[in-house]
């Protein structure tokens, strides 16, 4: 295994080569925030809160897919990444219909917890309001658009690690959705194995379990990252 | 309390929202008593009988967002008279639950909606202009309608938060809010 | 006195009655007179268009250009038949002959006079739907060449010396990608035309696409056996039925005659070309979308690296060139680096100019040259505000710089770039806020959906825009578009987001006056 | 909408079934019967073995494709920037109040068709109108069959 040199805000760090700079800034503890990264999914790199700046590179790098090089020097909290930051929250909060306080995910929920982390108590950008739906016509999931980032961790996760590829994205711009099956209420899509992991990996409350109300949806992604460890490696941290 | 200095003018606003704001404002208990000596309440639903905004008021908390025109003719006249203006609580910063009528997309789908659709049997619109203010087309956060000096979100902002954040206006320095403790949501 | 008949029916003259008029003169065909529908003939302006070319048996053959034909009535068709066929009949070389309706154009106007046309050689002059006439022009000689020499790093190298770069836009060094995909290891690699031409009043490519598709075919074929790719695909966007029946029709005959497929010309080199049909979305003229889309899947951007030339479509290596790009290699070959020069650039000249059109200019050339000279300027009456290039991309040169030649450097210090060759002419009667607002508007419409500053950003700017267009915006909510924009092109994830705010950030350099011109100071935060 | 599609079949064989040809199946299939109706789409997506929700993503991301029948005539404004500075905009704007749907025309608009010289253009039918005014344009719309 070879290893690899670099510098995170002034703070030396050596990691395997071939991890990217997500992994090495965790590794050094260096906090980088992040919405549509998850361990155990394929990275998309779309919601560009993990951008950072590196030296000799004019553009700005997404860390959940940048490879760690030998010698990098990289900032991870400059005033300029953290003007940015801020501003992507607001542009997710005005884009949906985040109404905190009746939220099953309140208190649990990633976005909310960004919003603190961003130093958000206001925004700046006018609030959108968008016309969205909820579907409840799952016997034991709920699915609130209103909520969604559209960070397509359940897109993913059912069909990465599930196998079972009901969601996908439907539309376009400002129009996408997650949809299920061909655009179909989610209880009537046959594929869905009921296996909860969409749920279970949704950073706000806009997959959740039926009979949650207000602050009662604590989800774990961590429980996903153990199981594709295991089916990968065949160990398990029982 | 050093005698010296003179009492901030505090005032409170209600705008649309639910008054849990206010609540939470005397759930401050003895702080309030402390508060008396460091401020005089001079425009507030829950403690002054004072029918007018008054002039040159130091601080103002404002609860809700604006939602109907009077909230909007109260709003400016706080804003000319209020050195500090503090957005107090989620309904104020992000329109929060009343706005949710704004996914409706105007005032009129809404009163159709609650007067009518949702009647049982015999709905009809309330028409009594001149008394009942006229619903804006949107609930807005206050800082789309007048400048904001200071946001204070939470729904409500506790208690502590609310200290946290007056305890340094009142003296004339500025208030740090940062960390979930403080700006949380919801 | 024979006769060669030539009638424009690109689409632009096919939709002012281009393929009645050749219909109608197609009577007038006998033993010495040629009817035949051609490419593009350059000032759709004046369409229908009629090229006619008389050869007496001694000295060169004389060519007339005619526009404003009839097309429609069938008494003025036949009077024109009539009058061509009584030509033909003359033995003697007439006067010019004059058309009973429309008009003559003048051949030595700047706007023929200073095309330098090297993509567009055979545009206009031979029909598009014939091999044979491909053949008999030199289509195909180069490709023959370079299967015979079979010294793939030499042709490679003779591009790079060239200096030839991207004309989709990006203006990437050709010779540098062809060079990384030739090294990339692997027998399966795959050679990409992006025919998908969506900066809107670009035509540049449909021109190529629909008057001379083989010399594509033969350009990407050079490419192909240059970098190694056994495989070959042509993105085209659905907007244009024509050039696909072309290109379907180009890429039969080719497969037909032996340009395409196995062993082509007998050598050991196979190349073999499908045609992919967009389904309307701007997004996918972006490399890695476009890869995506010819998967079959949503043409969703990805970051690079890996690139295209690493991993590109079925994940091969992948050189993706545009249309007018291969189109140029061709000439190229044939001409050699020193007669190529610096080149040309293909430009479609549309808005508010006298002569609308396509045109072909040596790279370098004046904007004023462009625009005034050759497309008479604004019309009468009105003065030329600005030139816009690079559609949404891109952003909008005032009248005060239209001496700046057009190169992709000077176009790049003014804000804009030289883009796919799009170049919309604004008078002063144009607000600049309502054509940002239009690109920004263009923008949200297409944007995919995937990252966060994007999806979202362009529909806050394009609401900004809107306020200030309804005159509801304050000083304030100027310095917000300004920020916001900069925030969307410094983090959204492909060419599309990251170019969005271009036309915005360049009219507010230009200008700021239409925009201030339209703030109210009291209009609330 | 039929339950089957075997005219479906020819271009079904020419991609091999594979996926990478869902898009030109797709174009086709619209060709074919006019829009991409449920019993369609499930049959393209069995066709090829994808995921449901893999078919109608793809399909709504792309703006040609469409899942209601189409009308009997389609009017489609030309929104590109030569069009647009030409006054494209005011032509959608009286189209739009008029009642198209009723007269069987279906109102849409597309991003430039690139033959700019005929702005403001519209496309009827798949035929381009150049050079509109409102007036001619909807004496023209009238003149179309019912």
């Amino acid at each position: 295994m070879s290893v690899c040199t670099l510098r995170i805000d002034e703070r030396d760090v050596a990691i395997e080569a071939g991890s990217t700079l997500l992994q090495a800034a965790r590794e050094a503890g260096i906090a980088i925030p992040t919405l549509c990264v998850l361990e155990g999914l394929s990275p998309v790199a779309a919601c560009r809160l993990c951008l950072v700046e590196v030296s000799g590179s004019e553009k700005l790098l997404p860390a959940c897919i940048t490879p760690v090089q030998e010698g990098m020097q990289v900032h991870t909290a400059t005033p300029r990444l953290q003007e940015i930051r801020r501003t992507v929250i607001e542009l997710l909060f005005t884009e949906g219909n985040h109404v905190c306080a009746i939220c099953v995910a309140n208190g649990h929920c990633e976005l909310q917890d960004l919003a603190v982390e961003v130093g958000m108590d206001h925004s700046r950008l006018p609030y959108r309001f968008p016309d969205r739906h909820v579907d409840l016509s799952h016997p034991l999931f709920g699915l609130d658009h209103n909520r969604c980032v559209l960070c397509t961790r359940c897109v993913r996760v059912c069909d990465e690690v599930e196998g079972a590829h009901v969601w996908d994205v439907g539309w376009r711009g400002e129009h996408c959705r997650i949809i299920a099956g061909l655009d179909e209420p989610w209880g009537a899509v046959d594929a869905c194995t009921h296996c909860g992991k969409c749920v279970e990996v949704c950073p706000t409350g806009a997959l959740f379990h039926k009979g949650d109300t207000s602050e009662e949806k604590h989800s774990d992604p961590g429980r996903l990252q153990a199981l594709v460890h295991a089916r990968h490696h065949r160990q398990w941290t029982p | 309390m050093d005698p010296m200095t003179p009492r901030k003018r505090l005032a409170t606003v209600w705008l649309a929202g639910c008054s849990g704001c206010h609540m939470s404002f005397l759930d401050l208990d003895e702080w309030l008593i402390e508060l008396a000596d460091l401020a005089e309440i001079v425009y507030s639903p829950i403690a002054s009988d004072t029918k007018t905004f008054p002039e040159g008021v130091d601080i103002c908390l404002v609860e809700g967002g604006v939602a109907n025109t009077d909230n909007l003719a109260l709003i400016q006249r706080v804003r000319a008279n209020s050195r500090v203006l503090v957005s107090f609580g989620d309904c104020a910063i992000t329109a929060n639950i009343p706005g949710m009528r704004n996914m409706l997309h105007g005032a009129d789908p809404v009163l159709r909606r609650a007067y009518l659709e949702l009647a049982d049997g015999s709905g009809q619109r309330p028409h009594a202009p001149g008394i009942v203010p006229e619903l804006l087309d949107r609930v807005l956060p206050v800082h789309e309608v007048v400048p904001v000096d200071l946001y204070l979100p939470g729904c409500p902002p506790s208690a502590h938060r609310i200290r946290t954040a007056l305890e340094p206006l009142l003296r004339g320095d500025w208030p740090e809010l940062s960390g979930p403790e403080l700006i949380r949501f919801g | 006195m024979s006769l060669c008949l030539r009638v424009c029916t690109a689409a632009s003259c096919r939709s002012r009655g281009g393929e009645d008029l050749r219909q109608a003169l197609a009577a007038v065909a006998g033993s010495s007179t040629v009817v035949k529908g051609v490419g593009c003939l350059g000032p759709c302006s004046e369409g229908p268009l009629l090229e006619l070319e008389t050869a007496s048996g001694v000295g060169h053959p004389e060519r007339q250009l005619f526009g404003n034909l009839p097309a429609s009535d069938p008494a003025a068709l036949a009077a024109l038949a009539r009058s061509l066929r009584a030509c033909a009949e003359n033995p003697k070389a007439p006067a010019p002959w004059q058309p009973p309706a429309g008009q003559a154009l003048d051949l030595n106007h700047p706007f023929f006079r200073l095309q330098r046309r090297l993509v567009l050689k055979h545009c206009g002059r031979i029909d598009p739907e014939s091999i044979t006439e491909a053949l008999a022009a030199g289509i195909y000689q180069q490709l023959q060449r370079v299967l015979e020499a079979n010294d793939p790093a030499a042709v490679i190298e003779l591009v790079r010396r060239s200096g030839l770069r991207g004309r989709g836009g990006a203006g990437y060094p050709t010779g540098l990608k062809w060079a990384t995909v030739a090294k990339m290891p692997g027998h399966e690699k795959v050679v990409v035309c992006n025919a998908d031409e969506g900066d809107p009043g670009a035509f540049m490519d449909r021109t190529v696409l629909e008057g001379d598709p083989h010399t594509l075919l033969e350009g990407m074929a050079i490419a192909a056996h240059a970098v190694g790719a056994s495989r070959g695909f042509i993105y085209v966007r659905a907007e244009y039925p024509l050039a696909i029946a072309r290109l379907r029709q180009a890429i039969h005959q080719a497969e037909q005659q032996g340009w395409l497929g196995t062993a082509i010309a007998g050598s050991r080199f196979n190349f073999e070309i499908a045609l992919r049909v967009g389904a309307g979305a701007y997004v996918c003229g972006e490399e890695t979308a476009l890869i995506q889309s010819i998967e079959g899947k949503r043409g969703m951007p990805r970051p690079r690296p890996p690139y295209p030339a690493e991993q590109g479509v079925f994940g091969l290596p992948t050189l993706i060139n545009n249309v007018e790009t291969f189109a140029n290699v061709p000439a190229l070959l044939r001409l050699g680096v020193e007669a190529y020069g610096g080149g040309t650039k293909v430009f479609s000249l549309t808005g508010d100019v006298l002569r609308t059109g396509v045109i072909e200019v040596p790279m370098g050339t004046n904007l004023r040259t462009i625009v005034e000279t050759m497309g008479g300027g604004a019309p009468q009456g009105r003065t030329i505000k600005a030139v816009q290039t690079g559609g949404p991309s891109g952003g909008c040169v005032p009248a005060q710089q239209l001496d700046t030649p057009v190169t992709y450097e000077s176009l790049q210090a003014l804000g804009t770039i030289m883009g796919s060759g799009g170049m919309v002419v604004m008078d002063d009667t144009t607000n600049m806020v309502d054509i940002a607002r239009f690109f920004m508007a263009f923008s949200r419409e297409e944007s995919c959906g995937k990252c966060v500053p994007c999806r979202a950003g362009t529909v806050q700017l394009d609401n900004l825009l809107c306020r200030i267009l309804e005159r509801r915006a304050n000083p304030a909510d100027l310095e917000q578009l300004e920020s916001l924009c900069v925030m969307v092109m410094d983090t959204s994830l492909c060419g599309l987001g990251q170019s969005a705010p271009k036309p915005v950030l360049s009219t507010l350099r230009h200008f700021r006056g239409d925009y201030l011109a339209m703030l109210s100071p009291e209009a609330t935060p | 909408m039929p339950e089957s599609f075997p005219d479906l079949e020819p271009v079904l064989q020419r991609h091999g079934r594979q996926a990478d040809g869902l898009i030109e199946v797709l174009n086709h299939g619209q060709e074919l019967y006019g829009y991409l109706g449920e019993p369609l789409l499930r049959h393209i997506a069995r066709e090829l073995r994808l995921p449901f929700s893999r078919v109608q993503g793809t399909a709504s991301f792309y703006h040609l494709f469409r899942f209601t029948p189409p009308l009997r005539h389609s009017c489609l404004v030309c929104t590109g920037t030569a069009c647009h500075v030409k006054g494209a905009g005011a032509l959608l704007a009286v189209l739009a109040g008029e009642p198209l749907a009723e007269r069987g025309i279906e109102l849409g608009s597309v991003r430039c068709v690139g033959t700019c010289s005929g702005a403001p253009l519209v496309v009827v039918d798949g035929a381009v109108w150049n050079l509109q005014t409102s007036t001619a344009l909807l004496a023209g719309l009238r003149r179309l069959e019912p």
